[in-house]
C-alpha cells in the first residue's frame, strides 16, 4: 500500500515539475524544476527496482548534465520579458496537439500483454535476489554486450573531442608555471659546508654567480672541486 | 491498488508528450528547447526501466544504461554548440535564428 | 563467439585513435598527413570488408552478410571521397584543425556500426556515433554565425529524432520481448495478430530513422543545415550518412519488421510520394546552389524510398543501384560547388556558375555530366538509377508510385537543365571563378567517369546488388 | 516487483524531512527574532566603488562550459566502473580486458586534451 | 506493542527516533567542531582558543548559535529572494541526508541500502548546487565568480574521488557501506592502499573548500566568494553545511579506509569499547587533521590548484585503479 502511495507522490511530482520546466519563465527556474524531475524520476526508478540506473541518473544527470545546463543559463545574460512573447499564440494548438497524442498513447499502452513467447525471447533474466542489481548489470554489460560498450565509449571520446574543438580557444602566448624548473637547481649553487664558529673573516662574501654566467658555467661539467676555485 | 506497468507507461507518455509540446512551445529559447529533449529521454527510460522489471529481463536496464550515457554525452555537445553560437549571436533565442531562409 | 567478424570496425577504430594521438603530438598543425592518413585507413577498412565472411556475431549485435558489405564499401568510398573535397577547401577557409578528419572517421566508423546492426540497441549506437560528428563538423567554423546556427539546428531535430527513435525502440522492445531483429522476426512469424504497442513503436522507429534520410515530414531542417556548413561537410552531408541511413531502414523494415509489411508499406509510399514531390517542386525557385542540393537530396531520397515501398527484392535491388549512383553523382556535383571560388572568397549562388563554359570547359562539362545524371537523361548513370526503380514499381503494380515518379522526375529537370544553361548561354561575370585545385579536378574525373561509363558495364554493380538484396530478403 | 526494496528507502524520507525541518526552523527562527529593519543602504550589493551597471551576471571565459563538459565525460566513465568493480570476480579475464580497452580508449582522449592545452588555467 | 511497532505508523515512530538519535549528535558534533577547529589553531599558533564562555570555552558555539539567530537576515536588493533563501538551506540538508546510510556501528545504518557508497557520491556530487545558486542568486560579481570558480573546483576533485570509490569498490566486491566496512576486518584499506587513501584526503579537502583550496572563498580575494551577501543565519548554515561536509567527508574516509567500527586489534581489551566510539574516534582524527592542514599549508593558486586535480590527481588514481584490478585479478584475491 506504501508503495502506491510513494509511486502516486513521485509520480505527481514528476509530473508537475516536467510541466513547470516547460511552461516556467526564467530559465534557471526550469532547471531547478528539471533536477527535481530527475529526482522523483530516480526514485520511480527505485520503486521498479533498478537502483543502480536511479543512482546513476542522480549522479550523471543531476549532478553533471544539470551543473552544465546552470552554468550555460547563469551565463547568458537573457532578458526573460522578450522571450514570453511566442508562449500565448502556440498554447492552444500545442494543447490540443498534445491531448491527441496523449490520448492515443494511452489506448495502445492500457493494453500491454504479456507477450506469449516473451518468456523464451529473454536474453537476460533478471538473477535471484542474492545477486544485487548492480552486479546483475555487471555481469552482462562487459562480456556480452561488449560491443556496444566499445561503441559507447568512442561516442564519449568523440563527444570529448567535440567538445575541444568547439570551445577551447588558442590562449595568447601564456606563461605557463614549469614546477621542475622552479625547483631544479643548476649544479654550480650547491649548498656550502661552512665551518662553525668561523667569523666572516677567513671565508670572505660568497656569492652565486649571475644566472647568465652559471649556465655558460654549467656547460663544462667537470667534478665538483673544480667548481669551487673558480668562485 | 498495486502498481502495474500501466502506471508507468502513462506517466512515460505524459513525459513524452510534455517534451515534444515543450519543444514546439518553446521555440524561441533553445536551453528550453534542449531541457525538453531531456524530458523526452527520460520518458524512454522510465518505459525501459518499467519493462525489464515486469519482463523480468535485464536487458532493459543495459539498454536504459547505454541510453543515459550517451544521451548525457550528447547534451553536453548540444550545450557547447549552443555556447559558440551564443558567442557570435549574442543571444540564445531561437527566433534570431532567421538568417537561414528562403 | 567470432568477435573476428567484427575486424573493419576494430581496424578503423584503431585508426582512429592511433591517427587522434599521432595528429596531437606535434605542436604545429598537422591537417594534411592526418586527412592522408586517415583517407587510407578508409580505404584500408574497405578491403577488409571486402574481405569478411558472413555471419551474426557478438551476441546477436551485429551481422555481417553481403548487404552490408555492399553499403558499408560504398559508405567508406563516399566518406573518403568527401574527405578528399575538404582538403583544399579547409585550408583556405583556415579551418584546417586536424580534428575534421578524425571526426570523419568516427563518423563512418559510426556508419558501419548503424549498417551491421542486428539489434536495436546497435541501431541507436550508430546513430548516435554517426550523428555526434556530424553535429560537430556542421559547427566546424565556429566563428561563423551560419556554421553555428546550421549545427545547433541539426543538433536540436537530430536530439528530437532520436529522442523518438528511442521511444519506439522502447515500446517495441516493451510489446515484443526482445531488441534482437532475428528473434523479433521469429516472434512476429510465429503469431498472426501482432500488439499495437508495437505497430506505435515501429512508426516512432521509422520517424526517427526518416528525419536522418531527411524524408518528407521530417526534412525541414536540411535546406538551412545544408546551406549554413561549409560546404565539404555539406557533401559529406548529402553522401555517406545517407547511405547508412537507407541501409538502416531498409534492414529494419525488411528484416524483423518483415511480417508488419502490411503496416508500414502505406507509409513508406506516402513518404516517397511526399518526398518526390518536394524534392521537385520546392528548388525551382532556389538562387543558392547549397539549398538547391538539399531539395534535389530529398528528391533523390524520394526515389530511392520507392524501391522499398514495393517490398520486393526487385525492388530492393533498385534501392541499393540508386543509392550506389545518387552517392557518386552527389559528391561529383559538390566538388564542382567546392571548387566555385572567385577573388579568394568561396560562391555558391547559381549565378556565379554563369559562363563557366567559356572560362573553365573542363569544370562546365563535368558539372554538365553530374546535372544530366541527376536528371535521368538517358546515357548517364542517374538514368538507369531511376529505371531499376521504376520498373520495380511497376511490375509490383504500384502504378501511381511510378507515374508520379516520372512527372516529378520530369519537373525536377527543369532546374538542373536550368544550370546548364546559365552555364553555357550566360555572359561570365568580369572577374572568373578561380581554377579548380588538383584534389577537386581528381574527384571530378573520377565521379564523372563513373557516371560516364555506367551505361557500358553495368552487369557487375547489377550483380553485386542482386546478392545483397537476395541476402537480406532471402 | 521488488517491495522489500523500498523499506530500504523509507528512512531516507524521513531523513529528508527531519533534515529540512531543522534548516527551516533556523532561517525561519532569524527571520521571526531578529529586529528586521532593511533600509537601501543596508541592502545594497556588497561593493567598495558604484552598483554594477547591468545585470553583474556577464559572459564568463568559456574555460568553465569546458571544465563541466569534461566532468560530464568523466563521470560517465565512473558510473561505468561501478559495475566493473562489484562483477569483476565473474566475469574473467575477457571482461577485465574490455574495461581496460574503454579505460584506454578515455586515456587517449585525456592525452588529447592534455596536449591541446584543455586542462591549462590562465 | 509489538503488533503495533509492526504496523506502518511504528515503523514511522522508530525511523523518526533513530534519526533524531543520530542527528542530533551530528548537530553537536558540528557545533563543537567550530570550537574545537578554533581551539587546535590557536594551539597552533600558541595561542589560547576561545574560553571566556563557560568552562575552556565550551558554550562558546551555543553564543555564536544565539549571536546569529539575533542577527538581521539582509537579502540584497537585486537578490533573487527565494533561491537565496534556499541555498544555504541546501547546502545544509544534503549534508545532514547524507548520514541515513553510514553504518555508525555493525546493524545501525538506518538505511542499509545496497547501493550505500552510490549514494553518498550522488550527495557529494550535489554539494555543488548550494553553492552555485547561493552565487548567482546574490547578484553580485563578487558572489557569482567565487560560485563559479568553487563549482569548477570541486567538479574536477569529484572525479578522482570516484576513481578511489572505485578502487576500494575492487577490494570489496559490493557497494554496500556495511559490507564494505566488513571487508576490512582482515587490514584496514588505508594500508594496502594508502596512495588512494592520501588522495581521497586531500580531494576530500579540495572538495569542502576547505584549507589549502578554499581560494574562491578566500577574504584576501574574492571577498569571501560565494557567501559575500549572506548575513545572520544563512550565513551560519553556510558555515554548519560547510562542518557538516567536513564530518561526512571524514566518516566517508573512515569507513573506506579506516575500518568503519573496528577495534584497531581485535584483541580483548579493545573489543569491549563498542563500535560507534571507534567510529566517532577515527573521525576525530580525520577532523583534526583537517584542521591541522588548514594551520600549516598555504593556500593554492587557483591554476595550480586545478593543475593538481586534473593532471597529477586524475591519471594517477585511474592507474592506481588499474594497477589495483590488475593485481587483484592475477593474485586471485578478487572478493566472489
Amino acid at each position: 500500500m506504501i508503495a502506491a502511495a510513494a509511486f502516486y507522490l513521485f509520480a505527481a511530482i514528476l509530473i508537475a515539475s516536467a510541466v513547470m520546466v516547460v511552461t516556467a519563465r526564467n530559465p534557471v527556474h526550469s532547471v531547478l524544476f528539471l533536477i527535481l524531475a530527475f529526482f522523483n524520476a530516480a526514485a520511480l526508478f527505485l520503486i521498479a527496482g533498478a537502483e543502480f540506473l536511479a543512482m546513476i541518473l542522480v549522479i550523471v544527470y543531476v549532478g553533471a548534465v544539470a551543473v552544465l545546463f546552470l552554468f550555460v543559463v547563469m551565463m547568458l545574460d537573457i532578458d526573460f520579458a522578450r522571450l514570453r512573447e511566442g508562449f500565448q499564440r502556440y498554447a492552444p494548438i500545442g494543447a490540443i496537439v498534445g491531448g491527441i497524442l496523449f490520448l492515443e498513447l494511452v489506448l495502445v499502452l492500457g493494453a500491454w500483454t504479456f507477450a506469449d513467447q516473451a518468456e523464451a525471447l529473454r536474453i537476460a533474466p533478471t538473477p535471484p535476489s542474492p545477486v544485487t542489481n548492480t552486479e546483475a548489470l555487471g555481469l552482462l554489460l562487459y562480456t556480452d554486450y561488449i560491443y556496444l560498450f566499445q561503441a559507447a565509449g568512442l561516442i564519449l571520446l568523440v563527444a570529448m573531442i567535440g567538445a575541444i574543438v568547439l570551445t577551447l580557444r588558442g590562449r595568447p602566448a601564456m606563461r605557463r608555471q614549469n614546477i621542475a624548473v622552479q625547483i631544479a637547481r643548476s649544479g654550480s649553487v650547491a649548498a656550502e659546508k661552512v665551518p662553525v664558529g668561523a667569523g666572516i673573516r677567513e671565508l670572505g662574501i660568497r656569492r652565486p654567480p649571475p644566472p647568465e654566467e652559471t649556465r655558460r658555467l654549467a656547460e663544462p661539467a667537470h667534478g665538483e672541486a673544480d667548481h669551487g676555485e673558480r668562485h | 491498488m498495486v502498481i502495474g506497468l500501466a502506471h508507468y507507461l502513462i506517466v512515460a507518455a505524459i513525459l513524452l508528450v510534455l517534451g515534444i509540446f515543450g519543444i514546439f512551445l518553446n521555440r524561441k529559447n533553445v536551453i528550453v528547447i534542449l531541457m525538453s529533449i531531456e524530458l523526452i529521454l527520460l520518458s524512454v527510460n522510465l518505459n525501459l526501466v518499467a519493462f525489464s522489471a515486469w519482463l523480468n529481463d535485464l536487458a532493459g536496464q543495459v539498454f536504459a544504461m547505454f541510453v543515459l550515457t550517451v544521451a548525457a554525452a550528447e547534451a553536453a555537445i548540444g550545450l557547447a554548440i549552443v555556447v559558440i553560437y551564443f558567442r557570435n549571436r549574442g543571444s540564445i533565442e531561437v527566433e534570431g535564428i532567421s538568417t537561414l531562409r528562403g | 563467439m567470432a568477435w573476428t567478424l567484427a575486424l573493419p570496425e576494430l581496424v578503423l577504430a584503431l585508426c582512429g585513435l592511433a591517427i587522434l594521438l599521432i595528429g596531437v603530438l606535434p605542436k604545429r598543425d598537422t591537417f594534411f598527413p592526418m586527412a592522408m592518413a586517415v583517407t587510407g585507413s578508409l580505404l584500408l577498412a574497405a578491403v577488409l570488408v571486402l574481405g569478411q565472411q558472413e555471419g551474426v556475431a557478438l551476441n546477436g549485435l551485429y551481422v555481417a552478410d553481403s548487404f552490408s558489405s555492399f553499403m558499408k564499401v560504398l559508405a567508406l568510398i563516399g566518406a573518403a571521397l568527401g574527405l578528399l573535397l575538404a582538403l583544399d577547401y579547409n585550408t583556405r577557409e583556415r579551418l584546417n584543425r586536424f580534428e575534421y578528419p578524425v571526426l570523419v572517421l568516427f563518423a563512418t566508423l559510426g556508419m558501419m556500426v548503424m549498417i551491421s546492426a542486428n539489434d536495436l540497441m546497435s541501431v541507436y549506437l550508430g546513430l548516435e556515433l554517426l550523428s555526434l560528428p556530424l553535429y560537430v563538423m556542421a559547427a566546424f567554423d565556429r566563428d561563423a554565425g551560419r556554421s553555428a546556427e546550421a549545427g545547433l539546428k541539426y543538433f536540436v531535430l537530430g536530439a528530437l529524432a532520436s529522442g523518438l527513435l528511442l521511444y519506439g525502440a522502447s515500446l517495441v522492445y516493451g510489446f515484443a520481448g526482445t531488441t534482437n531483429f532475428d528473434r523479433l522476426a521469429a516472434a512476429f512469424a510465429a503469431q498472426e495478430g501482432v500488439s499495437p504497442g508495437v505497430v506505435v513503436g515501429l512508426v516512432f522507429v521509422m520517424a526517427g530513422l526518416a528525419f536522418k534520410i531527411s524524408a518528407v515530414p521530417f526534412h525541414m531542417w536540411t535546406p538551412d543545415v545544408y546551406e549554413g556548413a561549409p560546404t565539404p561537410v555539406t557533401a559529406f552531408f548529402a553522401a555517406a550518412p545517407k547511405v547508412a541511413a537507407l541501409a538502416l531502414l531498409a534492414r529494419v523494415l525488411l528484416g524483423p519488421f518483415a511480417d508488419l509489411a502490411a503496416q508500414w508499406q502505406q507509409v513508406v509510399v506516402l513518404i516517397s510520394i511526399a518526398s518526390m514531390l518536394l524534392g521537385a517542386f520546392a528548388a525551382i525557385g532556389q538562387r543558392n546552389l547549397k539549398r538547391l542540393m538539399a531539395y534535389s537530396s530529398i528528391g533523390h531520397v524520394g526515389y530511392a524510398l520507392m524501391g522499398l515501398a514495393v517490398v520486393s527484392d526487385v525492388g530492393l535491388r533498385g534501392l541499393i543501384v540508386y543509392i550506389a549512383i545518387y552517392v557518386f553523382m552527389n559528391i561529383g556535383a559538390f566538388a564542382v560547388l567546392v571548387a566555385m571560388r572567385r577573388s579568394g572568397r568561396a560562391v555558391e549562388q547559381v549565378e556565379d556558375l554563369a559562363g563557366l563554359g567559356r572560362t573553365d570547359p573542363a569544370m562546365a562539362l563535368w558539372m554538365a555530366v553530374f546535372m544530366f545524371s541527376m536528371a535521368g537523361i538517358p546515357p548517364l548513370a542517374g538514368f538507369f538509377g531511376k529505371l531499376y526503380v521504376f520498373l520495380a514499381a511497376v511490375q509490383g503494380g504500384y502504378w501511381t508510385l511510378a507515374v508520379i515518379g516520372v512527372l516529378t522526375s520530369v519537373v525536377a529537370a527543369y532546374y538542373y537543365l536550368r544550370i546548364v544553361k546559365v552555364m553555357y548561354f550566360d555572359q561570365p561575370p568580369e572577374a572568373a571563378l578561380e581554377r579548380a585545385p588538383p584534389s577537386l579536378s581528381v574527384v571530378m574525373a573520377t565521379t564523372g567517369l563513373f557516371n560516364l561509363a555506367f551505361c557500358l558495364f553495368p552487369a557487375p554493380m547489377l550483380a553485386a546488388a542482386g546478392i545483397a538484396a537476395a541476402a537480406l530478403l532471402g | 516487483m521488488t517491495q522489500p526494496l523500498l523499506a530500504d528507502y523509507f528512512p531516507i524520507l524521513v531523513f529528508l524531512a527531519i533534515a529540512g525541518g531543522i534548516a527551516l526552523a533556523m532561517v525561519g527562527g532569524s527571520l521571526l527574532l531578529a529586529r528586521q529593519k532593511p533600509d537601501p543602504e543596508k541592502l545594497s550589493a556588497y561593493e567598495c566603488g558604484f552598483e554594477p551597471f547591468d545585470d553583474t551576471r556577464r559572459r564568463f571565459d568559456v574555460r568553465f562550459y569546458l571544465v563541466a563538459i569534461l566532468f560530464i565525460i568523466f563521470d560517465l566513465e565512473v558510473a561505468f566502473l561501478f559495475p566493473w568493480a562489484v562483477a569483476l570476480g565473474d566475469i574473467g579475464w575477457f571482461g577485465f580486458w574490455s574495461m581496460m580497452a574503454f579505460l584506454g580508449v578515455l586515456t587517449i582522449g585525456f592525452i588529447y586534451e592534455w596536449r591541446k592545452g584543455a586542462l591549462d588555467w590562465e | 506493542m509489538d503488533g503495533f511497532l509492526a504496523s506502518p505508523a511504528g515503523v514511522l515512530v522508530i525511523t523518526v527516533a533513530q534519526t533524531l538519535a543520530l542527528l542530533v549528535p551530528v548537530l553537536i558534533a558540528v557545533a563543537y567542531l567550530t570550537w574545537a577547529e578554533r581551539k587546535v589553531l590557536a594551539a597552533i599558533q600558541l595561542r589560547k582558543g576561545p574560553n571566556v564562555v563557560g568552562p575552556f570555552g565550551l558554550l562558546q558555539p551555543f553564543a555564536d548559535a544565539i549571536k546569529m539567530l539575533m542577527k538581521e537576515t539582509v537579502i540584497p536588493s537585486g537578490a533573487n529572494r527565494l533561491l537565496f533563501i534556499m541555498a544555504p538551506m541546501l547546502t545544509f540538508l544534503l549534508a545532514m541526508v547524507a548520514w541515513a546510510v553510514i553504518p555508525v556501528q555493525d546493524g545501525w545504518a538506518i538505511a542499509d541500502i545496497n547501493v550505500g557508497i552510490l549514494y553518498l557520491f550522488a550527495i557529494s556530487s550535489l554539494g555543488v548546487y548550494g553553492i552555485i545558486i547561493a552565487g548567482w542568486a546574490s547578484n553580485s560579481k563578487y558572489a557569482f565568480l567565487g560560485a563559479l570558480r568553487s563549482a569548477a573546483q570541486m567538479v574536477s576533485y569529484e572525479v578522482s574521488i570516484g576513481f578511489v570509490i572505485v578502487t576500494v569498490l575492487l577490494c570489496v566486491g559490493s557497494l554496500n557501506l556495511t559490507q564494505i566496512v566488513r571487508a576490512q576486518e582482515s587490514v584496514w584499506f588505508f594500508i594496502p592502499l594508502f596512495p588512494m587513501f592520501v588522495i581521497f584526503f586531500i580531494s576530500a579537502l579540495a572538495e569542502t573548500n576547505r584549507a589549502p583550496f578554499d581560494l574562491p572563498e578566500g577574504e584576501s580575494e574574492l571577498v569571501a566568494g560565494f557567501f559575500v551577501e549572506y548575513s545572520s543565519m544563512s550565513f551560519a548554515l553556510f558555515f554548519l553545511g560547510e562542518y557538516a561536509n567536513m564530518i561526512l567527508m571524514s566518516a566517508l574516509a573512515t569507513i573506506l579506509f579506516l575500518g568503519g567500527w573496528l577495534p584497531p586489534i581485535n584483541a580483548e581489551p579493545f573489543t569491549w569499547i563498542p563500535g560507534f566510539v571507534w567510529f566517532a574516534l577515527k573521525v576525530a582524527l580525520c577532523l583534526f587533521v583537517f584542521i591541522w592542514a588548514r594551520a600549516t599549508f598555504p593556500r593554492y593558486r587557483y591554476d595550480q590548484l586545478m593543475r593538481l586535480g586534473w593532471k597529477v590527481f586524475l591519471p594517477f588514481s585511474l592507474f592506481w585503479l588499474v594497477l589495483t584490478a590488475g593485481v587483484l585479478k592475477l593474485t586471485g584475491w578478487l572478493p566472489a
